[in-house]
């Protein structure tokens, strides 16, 4: 079959970076080809020139077998029905959902004037073939959860009639049961034809879904495989130039005192009555559906958004935590979710990203104390094995696995006792990923609490000594290593007859809600 | 308990400023000193000729400021910098005719015009100091405040520069001599009288003054009220409001004032260059002049057409070209020493000999009121 | 059965539709904008009855417009991000070079759309500077500022105009008794209303200042966007500056003082989010009147002169801490 | 990336040099020298330190304003509202003196007090009711104006006993006493924004509000603080500047706001945030001032200055623009 995309020879320089060199893909119609490689690897910069965002320096590009200049701009690849979902969602918060789908190819009245009728019936209609049936179009995408928001990345993308569809990582934010409708859906364009463009950092997900896979490292072309000739172990070795033995190595560490207790912690309407112990040397495992009010738990233990009732115990001694001040002196930090908005200031340096949670201590009299700032971050880059050339590199230029050290640099910095860790390993490599579990591991030995809160099952699985489960701000089911099995964990997590008497409660208050209103 | 903080400190700014619910009249707090009401002129004349020390009090003392070591300049070129309120308007480009005019009879004059685009004392005070640095003969100023300038000024008179103002004085013993165009309590009676020979006596007025803050301004409208307490008891004040500098708001003020008390206001006094055509068109263009007319201080060209429409019968100003005219004139005798501290008149090329009064003002005259009659003798 | 449930379904998803438009109409800053006009009105006329005078409501909507139509432009510009703080000096200087052709014997129409051709001209400009210099709006419009107000007394020296020719002053004509710019205002947030919700362009605006990256791979040129909206503001400005120096029959050769801050306080009362991406010219319209409203209201209600500024400095706040309220208890009620 | 860039590693010092001179400070340097050569030659008068000096006391109180607007800008915010509190508080002064009977020490410590409390109110309703800045200073903008004259009823306050005028119109050790407030408070500000806890947190807060949050940096006191002392410095600037011109005017500072924040922007500091200096600040407000008198000693008219300067604005930052995209990048 004839490849409807075929790329050769690409190469893109930018200052300083080979981000490509004599990179070669295509893919056929009906296909999904997977793309893989570690952060860096060069897969965001292959993405964008197919595209359009990014110009590439050489190589040539044949679509449906012609050979054609690349692509100067996003609207020439879409012309060319190429359609992106981006990693980061690019939405319009003021805007509504029918307006984020169809902003730049509208549907017009014959006067050429945008037609908002037509616009809101086709953008029920995309939502429909989707299986979506109850999001509102009207509703402002800011008003949204994550999940529906990426349901509307995908119906805009659909709505460009898209004959290849590149994902960017479209899992990284989705819980199983939305990846599993994720995957109905690109099943279902495979069907239609649509080429499928893939990326992702979950292995499994590439063996269930994809065709055919490339591998890219540093920036080269290493090889192309038909998933059902190549592995696991294979594909690693191919990523990472070398294999990895152990994804999870959880070491065996001695459990002692409890260090946190949080009893009845309420937060409306995000933490409902919690109740979970964390204690020395263990790692609990939080997990969850998107929305299940994990995250929402572990920045009300870090005084984000204080509790209103209940109690949180440090070393069995009741404290009062208002502010993330009050939990940093009591040794407890929190490795957030959001590496880029939450984790990091990313227009600042390595040097003063690390010392930024510890400047009060870093200080001689009132001032900064630059050379032990100094010394602080090449102690970070050193023990955490950060890539990077200097402490004063602007952390915005390393890649997602540096980055993440360079968080969880930070904290470690401030020495805690208590170390939250809030998807430590979303959207970084593979290698960098053992990196940060290898680390995790030896911290507990130490005799640290970890709670980590991560949406990847065979992570919690692997890596907890105790899994605890959250549902809709509550905590619905309690593991011990042993007992913790993929199928105990999911269905606690998704609770199928409690979870389905919770829609009908949910129906009968809309049902109400719309009586008063009347 | 955060909300309701926030909602009595609202309540609170909301209370205060209604509390204190008053008409404006935007006087000042000086004496003022009315001048004899128009019946009582005649007497007065007549006293005149034997009662005239007795009318006019001692005469004062001279009270301004002398450089400290001015170079001698007698009859050499010397450099002026005229340092107006702001540049940009009307009244002030006229003002800057007079002055270079007289400079051209005079041949060993150069006026510089400079100064800001806003009437701020704050930058007249930089162009002070930056002129008195560059090396400048003499000053010739309009204050926008009288005593926020006065520091500047008194360092230039330190630096040997002569300090004349004219238009709006600084304290006396910053400058040596005031150009006045119009003694305030003149002004306030030929205001009020036109007023009145328009309104009739029992009438209600409203004052659009520019700003709340302008010195001279706010010293008409206390002669204004004192004159007409004395002579007009029955002509109302309803209320004073301000305009700043700017056309537009003057033009909606009067909208406002004519809306707000319909037929019973009978006349508006327009206090500044800017504010007398806003006021005037706002009448003409509401159409409302039969029952409403305006009476201010403009400049003959810019109220021609009101004049010649009814909707502003009368205007009263000095004529500024005269005002700067007769400021090169003293500045010239000042530096030749024709001027000196205890003189009583100073000779003003065409204008002829004028008086000095207050000690250290020299007096151009009293103002003129334009009218139709006389309107289209005047181009400034 | 089913077909009757699905009846059922289909019926009340509309009904909900319809009542949900209304909800989102009640709650929208327009509304509430309309609400604070009405009921402050009522509170002035109801002290002094001569406010409600069709005389005095065709005057607060005449001096009204020029502002609205002023923060049409604005508006746009503020929802993509940017400010331009040169608006007040710009009008001074169309008014001075339409009322210079207009008395130098120019014909009419060309002293008219000189000014709205120039303005664009120089908002392009800066659009240029802005789109694709990437200077920020703030930085090239505060220079702006200055260059304007200093070259044009610089040109002029400040002299007033007068003696124009009586056909030039466009906006005191009434034609049908209703003031001329009120024609205008209407007019143009109509257009600009219906342009900014109907045009692929229109939209974009908004796709612009709420997410620049996305709106870039959606295929938006930002840029051009841009230079859109500078142009198109510049027309609106250019509008206002006719509008202005139409409305007196001498034209001062100054620029008239905090017009920037007015039309810029009109686009923020009127609900256009600083932060971009969001708010509409109506609301920007309804801003500029409710301000003409206070003004005009503070007078007839005989607040002391002294304070009339810090009662309209009180009024505005409490309009943008009701807008701010309002969003967010929106987004509370939503988020549940 | 990649061992191939392990290349020597700059010293913390020459990095600070290459920034500041690709930086805007560097921009401001070329052109500040430019400017003082030019001027020097054109007007003998220019380069004297007496004129200069007198220059610095003329800049005293736009800068004493430029210090806090440089960190608010630096987050992220502005404030226009200092242009006003520094009317309101000057009117205080002579208000409380005056009218209401109060010893001047009194008076002056009152009005310093309300600048700040004024400072105080913009930054509650900043920060707990998260009105946007420019809004909020916006709506104070008229409010303080309005309040300054609402309780002065447009008088003006004079004759301020002799000792009052030391402050602004006299010489202390030489030179202006004004320029001692604003060397103290510029070297002060500097220190504190460059190598304190707080200073750093600032940056944050201006590149990535969330992210510093997060970090445990109290956001919300910092953001307390700096409009506050906002307040504050118009408060104290108020103050000078009444001791200066010995009058209280319920006007003056009017439009301040502006000249405020175009020293700042010409600075270097980012009107987005996250970027800024003090020294960069400075550097604004001389270059400003300099010109405006340097072109004026020169006989260039105020108006054709305004032009000059808008000029300069804009283009010192188009070329720092410029500058960065090209050497930044390496």
């Amino acid at each position: 079959m004839q490849p409807i995309l075929e790329l050769t020879n690409i190469s893109k320089r930018f200052p300083g970076v080979q981000a490509l060199q004599n990179v070669r893909f295509d893919v056929l119609p009906g296909e999904v080809h997977a793309l893989i490689g570690e952060n860096g690897a060069g897969k965001s910069t292959l993405i964008k020139i197919i595209s359009g965002v990014y110009k590439p320096d050489e190589g040539t590009l044949r679509l449906d077998g012609q050979e054609r200049p690349p692509f100067s701009n996003p609207r020439e690849a879409q012309a060319a029905g190429i359609a992106t979902i981006y990693q980061e969602l690019s939405l319009y918060p003021e805007l509504s959902a029918a307006e984020n789908i169809f902003m730049g190819h509208a549907p017009r009245t014959r006067f050429g004037a945008v037609d908002w009728g037509r616009m809101r019936r086709e953008a029920r209609e995309l939502l429909a073939s989707l299986e979506i049936h109850d999001l509102d179009v009207n509703r402002k995408i800011g008003t949204l959860s994550v999940g529906n928001r990426q349901r509307i990345e995908i119906a805009k993308a659909l709505s460009l009639n898209a004959r290849i569809l590149v994902m960017d990582e479209p899992t990284a934010a989705l819980t199983e049961a939305d990846v599993e409708q994720l995957f109905r859906i690109v099943r279902l364009l495979q069907e239609r034809g649509v080429a499928i463009i893939y990326i992702s950092h979950r292995l499994q997900e590439i063996f269930t879904l994809a065709d055919r896979v490339t591998v890219l490292r540093d920036g080269e072309y290493v090889a192309t495989r038909r998933v059902t000739e190549t592995s696991e172990p294979e594909l690693i070795s191919m990523m990472v130039g070398r294999t990895v033995d152990d994804l999870f190595p959880k070491l065996p560490a001695e459990i002692g005192e409890p260090l946190l207790e949080v009893r009845d912690l309420w937060r409306r309407p995000y933490t409902l009555g919690v109740n979970l112990t964390v204690r020395a040397g263990e790692i609990v495992g939080l997990a969850g559906l998107i929305g299940s009010g994990r995250s929402e738990l572990a920045q009300t233990i870090f005084g984000i958004m204080p509790a209103q009732s209940g109690q949180i115990l440090i070393e069995g001694k009741p404290v009062r935590i208002r502010h993330p001040g009050d939990a940093m002196r009591l040794g407890i930090a929190y490795v957030p979710e959001e590496r880029g908005s939450q984790g990091l200031i990313r227009q600042m340096t390595i040097r003063q990203n690390i010392s930024l949670a510890v400047l009060r201590a870093l200080t001689r009299g009132p001032f900064i104390d630059r050379q032990g700032e100094k010394s602080l971050a090449e102690r970070m880059i050193d023990t955490l094995n950060i890539r990077a050339y200097s402490t004063n590199q602007i952390v915005n230029k390393l890649s997602g696995g540096n980055q993440q050290k360079v968080v969880v640099g930070k904290w470690l910095a401030s020495q805690p006792r208590i170390l939250i860790m809030d998807e430590p390993t979303r959207g970084i490599d593979v290698g960098a990923k053992a990196e940060v579990h290898r680390l995790m591991s030896q911290l507990a030995q130490q005799g640290m609490a970890i709670l980590m809160i991560s949406s990847e099952m065979p992570e919690i699985l692997g890596m907890s000594d105790r899994v605890v489960v959250m549902r809709e701000g509550r905590v619905v089911g309690e593991f011990s290593r042993e007992e913790a099995t993929q199928e105990k964990v999911a269905t606690a997590m998704m609770s199928v007859e409690n979870g389905a008497s919770d829609a009908a409660e949910l129906a009968v208050d809309g049902v109400q809600t719309g009586a008063k209103g009347r | 308990m955060k909300k309701l903080l926030v909602s009595l400190i609202l309540l609170a700014m909301l209370v205060a400023p209604l509390a204190a619910v008053l008409p404006a009249k935007a006087q000042d707090d000086l004496p003022t000193n009315p001048l004899a009401c128009p019946w009582e002129e005649e007497e007065a004349a007549e006293a005149e000729e034997g009662e005239e020390a007795e009318a006019t009090e001692e005469p004062m003392e001279y009270n301004g400021g002398q450089p400290v070591n001015p170079p001698d300049l007698k009859g050499k070129p010397i450099r002026v910098l005229d340092l107006p309120k702001l540049i940009g308007i009307a009244y002030f480009a006229a003002t800057t005719k007079g002055l270079n005019e007289a400079a051209e009879e005079l041949g060993n004059v150069t006026i510089i015009t400079d100064a800001p685009t806003e009437a701020n004392v704050d930058d007249q005070i930089t162009f002070i100091e930056n002129y008195v640095t560059q090396g400048i003969d003499v000053i010739a100023f309009a204050s926008n405040d009288p005593v926020a300038i006065s520091p500047a000024l008194r360092r230039a008179l330190q630096a040997g520069v002569h300090v004349i103002g004219f238009d709006a004085d600084s304290e006396p013993d910053a400058r040596e001599w005031f150009v006045n165009q119009a003694t305030f309590n003149g002004m306030a009676k030929a205001l009020i009288d036109s007023m009145v020979e328009e309104v009739g006596e029992d009438a209600n007025v409203a004052i659009v003054t520019s700003s709340l803050t302008a010195p001279n301004q706010n010293r008409w409208i206390s002669e204004m009220l004192a004159y007409a307490e004395k002579c007009y008891p029955n002509l109302n004040f309803l209320e004073t409001v301000p305009s700043e500098e700017d056309q537009q708001l003057a033009f909606q003020r009067a909208q406002e004032l004519v809306n707000k008390y319909g037929e019973e206001l009978d006349g508006i006094f327009a206090m500044s260059s800017v504010a007398g055509p806003g006021v005037a068109d706002a009448l003409t263009q509401m159409g409302v002049c039969d029952q409403t007319i305006s009476v201010g201080i403009s400049t003959p060209n810019q109220m021609r057409p009101f004049i010649k429409n009814g909707c502003a019968p009368k205007v009263v100003l000095w004529n500024p070209i005269d005002l700067g005219y007769a400021t090169t004139y003293v500045i010239r005798a000042v530096v030749d020493g024709e001027l000196v501290p205890g003189d009583t008149e100073v000779e003003a090329g065409r204008l002829g000999t004028l008086p000095v009064i207050n000690g250290s003002e020299i007096l151009l005259g009293p103002p003129t009121v334009f009218t139709v009659d006389n309107i289209d003798d005047f181009d400034f | 059965m089913a077909a009757t449930s699905k009846a059922y379904k289909s019926q009340t998803v509309e009904s909900g539709f319809s009542l949900r438009s209304l909800t989102h109409l009640l709650g929208s800053q327009e509304f509430i904008l309309l609400m604070s006009i009405l009921a402050l009105s009522l509170v002035v006329y109801s002290d002094n009855p001569r406010f409600g005078t069709e005389r005095n409501l065709l005057n607060i909507l005449s001096n009204a417009s020029y502002i609205a139509v002023g923060a049409i432009g604005m508006s746009m510009v503020i929802i993509t991000g940017n400010i331009d703080v040169s608006v007040g000096s710009l009008i001074g200087v169309l008014a001075t070079i339409a009322g210079q052709l207009a008395v130098h014997d120019y014909p009419i129409w060309m002293a008219w759309t000189a000014p709205i051709l120039a303005a664009m001209v120089v908002e392009g400009f800066i659009g240029f500077l802005v789109a694709y210099l990437r200077i920020p709006a703030i930085v090239v419009t505060l220079g702006m500022m200055s260059i304007l107000k200093g070259g044009l007394i610089l040109a002029t020296g400040g002299a007033w105009i007068y003696d124009i020719p009586q056909e030039f002053f466009l906006a005191q004509r009434q034609p049908y008794g209703i003031p001329m710019p009120i024609y205008f205002m209407v007019t143009l947030v109509i257009l600009a209303a219906l342009w900014m919700h109907y045009s692929p362009t229109g939209r974009a605006i908004y796709a612009v200042g709420g997410n620049a990256e996305a709106a870039r791979l959606s295929g938006i040129s930002e840029k051009r966007t841009l230079m859109t909206v500078f142009i198109l503001h510049g027309f609106m400005i250019g509008v206002a500056g006719l509008l202005f120096a139409t409305q007196f029959t001498t034209i001062q050769s100054t620029v008239p003082p905090g017009l920037e801050l007015m039309i810029i306080t009109a686009a923020v009362v009127g609900g256009v989010s600083i932060l971009g991406g969001s708010g509409t010219v109506i609301g920007a319209m309804l801003g500029a009147i409710l301000i003409r409203v206070i003004q005009s209201g503070m007078i007839f209600l005989n607040v002391s002169a002294y304070w009339l500024q810090a009662v309209q400095g009180i009024l505005i706040l409490l309009t943008v801490l009701a807008d701010i309220l309002r969003r967010r208890r929106q987004a509370a009620s939503i988020g549940k | 990336m990649s061992t191939r860039e392990a290349q020597r590693e700059p010293s913390e010092w020459s990095l600070t040099l290459r920034e500041f001179f690709l930086g805007q400070e560097g921009v401001l340097v070329v052109f500040l020298v430019i400017a003082v050569v030019v001027l020097a030659f054109t007007s003998q008068n220019f380069l004297t330190s007496k004129n200069l000096l007198n220059q610095a006391r003329l800049m005293t109180e736009v800068g004493l304003l430029a210090l806090p607007m440089t960190y608010i800008i630096i987050t992220g915010g502005i404030d226009l509202s200092v242009g006003s509190i520094f009317g309101f508080s000057a009117v205080m002064l002579g208000w409380l003196w005056q009218e209401q009977g109060f010893p001047l020490e009194v008076a002056i410590v009152a009005s310093i007090v309300i600048g700040t409390l004024a400072g105080l109110f913009n930054a509650l309703f900043i920060v707990y009711v998260r009105v946007p800045p420019i809004i909020m200073t916006l709506a104070t903008l008229a409010l303080y104006r309005g309040l300054a004259y609402g309780v002065s009823q447009a008088r003006s306050a004079r004759g301020y006993p002799e000792w009052f005028f030391r402050f602004g119109q006299e010489d202390t050790f030489g030179i202006p006493t004004q320029i001692w407030f604003f060397i103290v408070a510029s070297i002060i500000t500097w220190i504190v924004l460059a190598r304190t806890p707080f200073g750093r947190g600032l940056y944050a807060i201006g590149n990535n509000v969330t992210g510093a949050r997060f970090s445990g940096i109290p956001v919300d006191r910092y953001l307390l603080v700096i409009y506050t002392f906002s307040g504050f410095m118009a408060g104290l600037a108020g103050f000078l500047f009444t001791s200066r011109v010995s009058t209280t005017r319920a006007d003056s500072g009017t439009g301040m706001e502006l000249d405020v924040i175009a020293a700042v922007v010409l600075g270097g500091t980012s009107i987005m945030g996250g970027r800024g200096t003090i020294p960069g600040t400075i550097l604004g407000l001389v270059l400003i001032q300099l010109l405006k008198n340097g072109l004026s000693l020169s006989g260039v008219k105020g108006d054709a200055t305004i032009v000059v300067i808008g000029s300069v604005l804009i283009l010192s930052i188009l070329i720092n623009n410029f500058l960065q995209r090209r050497f930044a990048q390496a």
